[in-house]
């Protein structure tokens, strides 16, 4: 579904009244400090009043099919409003990956999901990073069923998730299965970023039948790039509306602090720093604009210069708007720090900007 | 440069093979090895009559209006003609950037339709030159000093210019010169057209670090110009000189981007047989990897960065101050990847090939190209200035007190 | 460090054997894994425990003179101890660095025989807070509001600090107040020792980014300081913190230094078991080990230009405003070492301890240290307030217009 | 020897005050454009009235034995002259391999190039880069003789050498040799930096006798490891005079040069860059003196993080003096492009601040 220029300000608009409204910091303190840690109320309601959920999942499995820049901009508004809402988790990553497998379980999740069921995915080694050299679960067959052993490090949402897709190593190459969440042990892990969920999925012999095997082979394999490349591309989002925040309450900050008998933003030490920051905001909001184009065009070289680009900005410009705001960005109580955790996060996650990189580097070097 | 809306596709698609076949066919063989050796005249001419072949076949100025010379192309076209000059290695008429780009603008801009007669000259080659900075108006150009009095038909002009760039080679030049002393900074400032063959233009050249002559200090004594040159209405040509300044950046990004893209391309091959500090292969260092793979990421966000710019100047938004944001980040880009190149090639890249001429920022020897950076962060607004500005006109910070 | 006269080696290196034995006997077990867990008032308890340990081996202030307590201990053997310390992983009194530090050089310097009792006081353990900043007055020190009013014996104290270090622990405090209000900002403060269980003294942690509670608001209502615990003259406070200040900050440096010597070697051992972008061991990876030497090079550098002011210093010769240097230098650093450590260790780096008490820059959980980094390059003068110091007062450029 | 602060601070004042007069800007740029583009006459000076070159040679062999920190003073009043002098090639290069090496060939040159003569090394690959594995000069056997042959490029002032010491490779190790000029073909190549003269030696079936070799093997290895030490000291100090030369000249510009009607050195943007390049001025100077102490005592380690920091210090600063100055630092007739190409030459030269931290990496990363 392509979108116009004025739809998506329009959505824009309207999520971000929402978020304001629904997604005060007050709010996202609270979730961080509560169980399940995830804003579940909020999904609801932008699953109900808003299709978010819907908005990735396929018009003909029941969603909306919104086209690449309206995603971004979901997720944009989501990552402006530091929103702990499973949209990475549910509508980015395991959405990706039953769109992209097909066939029953995805005739039978896609519905479910676009309707604001969660799902997740388990797709990264033990230690977070994606890949399928770096999986640490293994799958052997035995029988008509497929046996998975082993953990997958930080995944999302898998506390809330209904749904896990699960990536293992086998003989024959890749496997991606659906994984019902009771059958497998999820261990919270607590990040500094509060306003995410993370956990590690361990499998004991987990056995699955046939008919949950969702990809093997080369076509796992495909599968699980196109949920690394989305997953790169949210991130990149999240990042550049991030981004964009933090730096419009430097900017403010500059504008009413006084010092010296001057507002500080009078200062080129400080107006320059800001100048130098809004480049890497715009930057930042060009870059998920390709990066979300290249996660939909399977544009591996475009995706890993763009999403790297955008992640890293944010962690530069979060570090700056602490500078900017002095010994008060510092503060527990000011947004300030939230924000660079999340920054620091979306670095991190689903491959850190040097995991990007050289993802980059073999496209640019390839004869 | 990415987003091309569906539809286009088969029509650039065409496109761009007429390009490619044109150039394939036309593109002069050894330039790039011998015009950095050659005369000034050699070289002046050879632009010349390279300008000429590329508008004959519509390649110089597609983007021009039909009514002026072009075919009123729109971005992807520009994108695809730069995209397939690099591809082809083709000469770019760098003699000629602002004949091409901000002296045309202004003409077809604010030109009467006696002034815009000058285009067909650009067409055929005519070198332009601007006349705006002065010793003591570097950054702070709005205090320039360089006075044209209205004498009847004519204005007599009395001053000096500095950094003009092309001004040793130039027919004509774009002047700045104040015309009201009595008004304020910015106010009293008009713009003129400047026959550079006009008694009392005296142009004497400024070396630079790289040994070229880019740049000419132009005297003016006495010099008349007819008041039909005069660009717009008298004590409006600051303005004037800003926004066409202005507008001119975006478009020429298409091209130094695409330069960008070639000095990436040309690491890339030259690593191939380049070795790590460890010894290995450079192509294969993880450390070259990734620092590519960053300047390849900040080069593909520039151009999208553009594109934006370009997309809102084409459905008519104003595109804002992001011409700063574009200078200041293509300026940066440009030093720190020619630093790169500097560093990646090591010793080698130290070899002077002592060529007599090339104005280019993407000659390959990355020395000289690294040193030439600073033009860009230094020339038409230095980087600090570009800051204040999307300090105080973007995010309306307050001025500093005088 | 370098830089060790031959004549001293034997003496220097007894004292390492010595040093060394006594830590390798004392250094409490598991300190590091367990007292960030505890409650604040263990972990003072701890550090005084400790602090008395190691001055009765003569190890807590070896550089003070021995009338305060010291053994006046040079730069060389402030070395050793510190690079005994890391070795042994000894934990460093940090709640008593203001004591340790600016309090005592303040008391030593400044101090009158009276004041100078409450050295006693700072071996056995007691911390000490500075209150400085205050909301309006945080880069703009000196336009601070506290009122200081003398009545009879006594100065009648109102206002209000925030950012006073160690304030939330601190048996004493030192107190910027205005004294005169009528006279040009720098000049009407004085500087007053605090009893911070005095009447009217109220103090309200401020939770930090990193969870801890470094810093304290402290209000101040009707508290009454007796005349004798001002220290020095009336209305000469201000240049009085500076100098101390900036004395404190090359001695302190010595333990910044070790403490970055104890990321970068804390780095290497991770990265034996990391693993890079490519899936390879993270040691091995080119890209690693460039920036990790390129690190290693600005800390070594850092000892070297803190050795040339420490020498200075002890050769009598005015070591100008190298302090400013240093703490630009340390300070941002601190914060891209801090940041490699969180990107080398990838999503391990995210895990939160969920620790009480930390306030170490060097915890080993580099996000937490990188985001403490920022109160380095903010508190005390933050960068920028460094920089134009060191572009007006060393390098003589002129002030900005008022 | 030792040297005391003052005495050190005397050199230094003699030293500035003769290279102010007899090496100001004008003088090395008649030099550079100029046959043989070495200033011979201002060398002979040097040795005759300050004993520069005598500086390095030991007591016992004639020289003056002097410490690090003097020889470090020496190449930095060099550096901040620009002095197109073969110091680096002559006093360091060629003394350190003879001081190294001992024996007859030493006994020979020491006090000859104590007076002035001038000797170079050719110990670095066909693209300049030092280390044995890197030599592209191969040595065999041929009776009571060795047979060079190969190319060392970015040779210093093998134009005006009277003796080259040329490193080879050989089945037994590496070969260490004393060549007479005449033996060889040296081939000029014109750098940037016109204040240092490079060529590339060939070396075509060059027969030396056994009793010209300085040292084999194991000794071979530590003699040039020696060299490269002492070399990298030498450019350290050289950018850290340079440097702080630039950075006056750049903060003498920023307080005469008005622009807005105030001195430009009173904005933040000035004064701020202007301040952080004291502080790799400082950061230079500290590190030069630590390359030389750690040159002296054989610390590789310690060499290389410091001479490392140097050399890109002076980069730094050289780009940004030319930013502060503007456009009237970007001409030919201003001395700023001088000093940054310098920059740019002593830092590849004699291995990058890269090679030199592969180096350091080693050593830090070791069990």
């Amino acid at each position: 579904m392509t979108t116009t220029r004025e739809e998506l300000s329009d959505l824009r608009a309207s999520l971000r009244a929402m978020l304001e409204r629904r997604c005060a910091s007050e709010r996202v303190r609270e979730v961080a400090e509560s169980a399940p840690g995830v804003d579940l109320d909020l999904w609801a309601l932008l699953a109900r009043d808003m299709g978010v959920p819907a908005m990735t999942v396929p018009e003909e499995s029941g969603g909306i099919g919104a086209g690449p820049e309206a995603v971004a901009v979901v997720a944009e508004e989501l990552g402006r409003a530091l929103a702990p809402v499973p949209f990475f988790s549910s509508a980015v990553l395991a959405t990706t990956a039953f769109t992209r497998a097909g066939g029953p379980r995805a005739a039978e999740w896609l519905p479910r999901l676009a309707e604001g069921a969660i799902g997740t995915v388990a797709v990264t080694g033990a230690d977070g990073v994606p890949g399928v050299d770096r999986l640490d679960v293994r799958a052997t067959v035995s029988g008509e069923r497929i046996v998975l052993d082993g953990t997958a490090g930080f995944v999302p949402d898998a506390e809330v998730a209904e749904v896990l897709v699960v990536a293992a190593r086998s003989e024959h190459g890749p496997v991606v299965a659906a994984v019902e969440p009771g059958a497998v042990v999820v261990e919270p892990v607590v990040v500094h970023d509060r306003t995410r969920r993370l956990s590690t999925v361990r499998l004991t012999e987990v056995s699955v039948p046939r008919a949950d095997v969702l990809a093997e082979g080369d076509s796992a394999v495909a599968l699980l790039a196109a949920v690394y490349r989305h997953g790169a591309a949210a991130l990149a989002a999240d990042a550049a509306g991030g981004a964009r925040r933090l730096h419009e309450m430097a900017v403010q900050y500059a504008k009413d602090r006084v010092q010296f008998d001057r507002p500080i933003g009078s200062f080129q030490a400080v107006k320059h720093k800001l100048a130098d920051m809004y480049v890497l905001v715009e930057g930042a909001a060009a870059a998920a604009g390709g990066a979300a184009e290249a996660a939909a065009g399977d544009d591996e070289r475009a995706l890993a210069l763009t999403a790297s680009f955008a992640v890293e900005a944010y962690t530069e410009v979060a570090g700056d708007a602490i500078q900017v705001h002095g010994g008060i960005g510092y503060t527990w109580e000011h947004d300030c720090h939230l924000f660079f955790k999340r920054a620091q996060l979306d670095e991190a996650l689903f491959g850190s900007a040097a995991w990007l990189r050289a993802r980059a580097a073999e496209a640019l070097t390839a004869v | 440069m990415t987003a091309k809306a569906p539809g286009e596709d088969a029509e650039l698609a065409a496109y761009r093979a007429r390009v490619r076949a044109w150039l394939a066919e036309h593109t002069p063989e050894d330039w790039a090895e011998k015009l950095p050796y050659a005369d000034e005249t050699e070289v002046l001419e050879f632009y010349r009559t390279w300008a000429r072949e590329l508008h004959s076949a519509g390649l110089l100025v597609p983007q021009w209006p039909e009514r002026f010379g072009g075919s009123g192309a729109g971005l992807a076209q520009q994108v695809v003609l730069q995209q397939e000059m690099s591809r082809a290695g083709a000469p770019r008429p760098r003699y000629l950037a602002i004949s091409l780009g901000h002296a045309a603008a202004t003409l077809m801009e604010h030109g009467s339709p006696e002034q815009q007669k000058l285009l067909d000259g650009i067409l055929e080659g005519d070198v332009w030159c601007q006349g705006f900075s002065e010793p003591g108006a570097g950054s702070d150009l709005a205090s320039l000093r360089t006075r044209a009095v209205r004498e009847g038909d004519y204005y007599v002009v009395n001053g000096q210019k500095i950094w003009s760039s092309m001004g040793l080679y130039a027919r004509w030049g774009l002047l700045l010169a104040r015309t009201d002393p009595d008004a304020p900074k910015h106010r009293g400032i008009s713009l003129f057209i400047l026959d550079m063959r006009a008694p009392g233009v005296e142009v004497r050249p400024i070396r630079q670090a790289t040994g070229a002559h880019e740049f000419a200090e132009v005297f003016l004594t006495d010099v008349r110009i007819p008041a039909s040159m005069l660009v717009g209405k008298e004590n409006e040509g600051w303005r004037l000189a800003q926004t066409t300044l202005a507008t001119e950046r975006y478009a020429q990004m298409v091209e130094l981007h695409a330069g960008l893209e070639e000095l990436l391309a040309l690491l890339v091959r030259q690593a191939r047989t380049l070795r790590a500090a460890d010894g290995g292969p450079l192509v294969e260092d993880p450390e070259f990897r990734q620092r590519l793979a960053a300047f390849a990421g900040e080069v593909e966000v520039l151009g999208l960065i553009n594109d934006r710019v370009l997309g809102d100047i084409s459905a008519g938004r104003d595109p804002g101050a992001r011409g700063s944001i574009l200078k200041l980040y293509f300026s940066r880009l440009l030093q720190r990847l020619t630093a790169f190149g500097v560093r990646s090639n090591g010793l080698a890249a130290h070899v002077d090939p002592r060529r007599k001429n090339d104005l280019s920022y993407t000659s390959g020897d990355w020395m000289l190209d690294h040193i030439r950076s600073w033009t860009w962060t230094i020339a038409a607004g230095s980087n600090e200035i570009q800051r204040n500005i999307i300090g105080e006109r973007v995010l309306g910070l307050p001025r500093e007190p005088r």
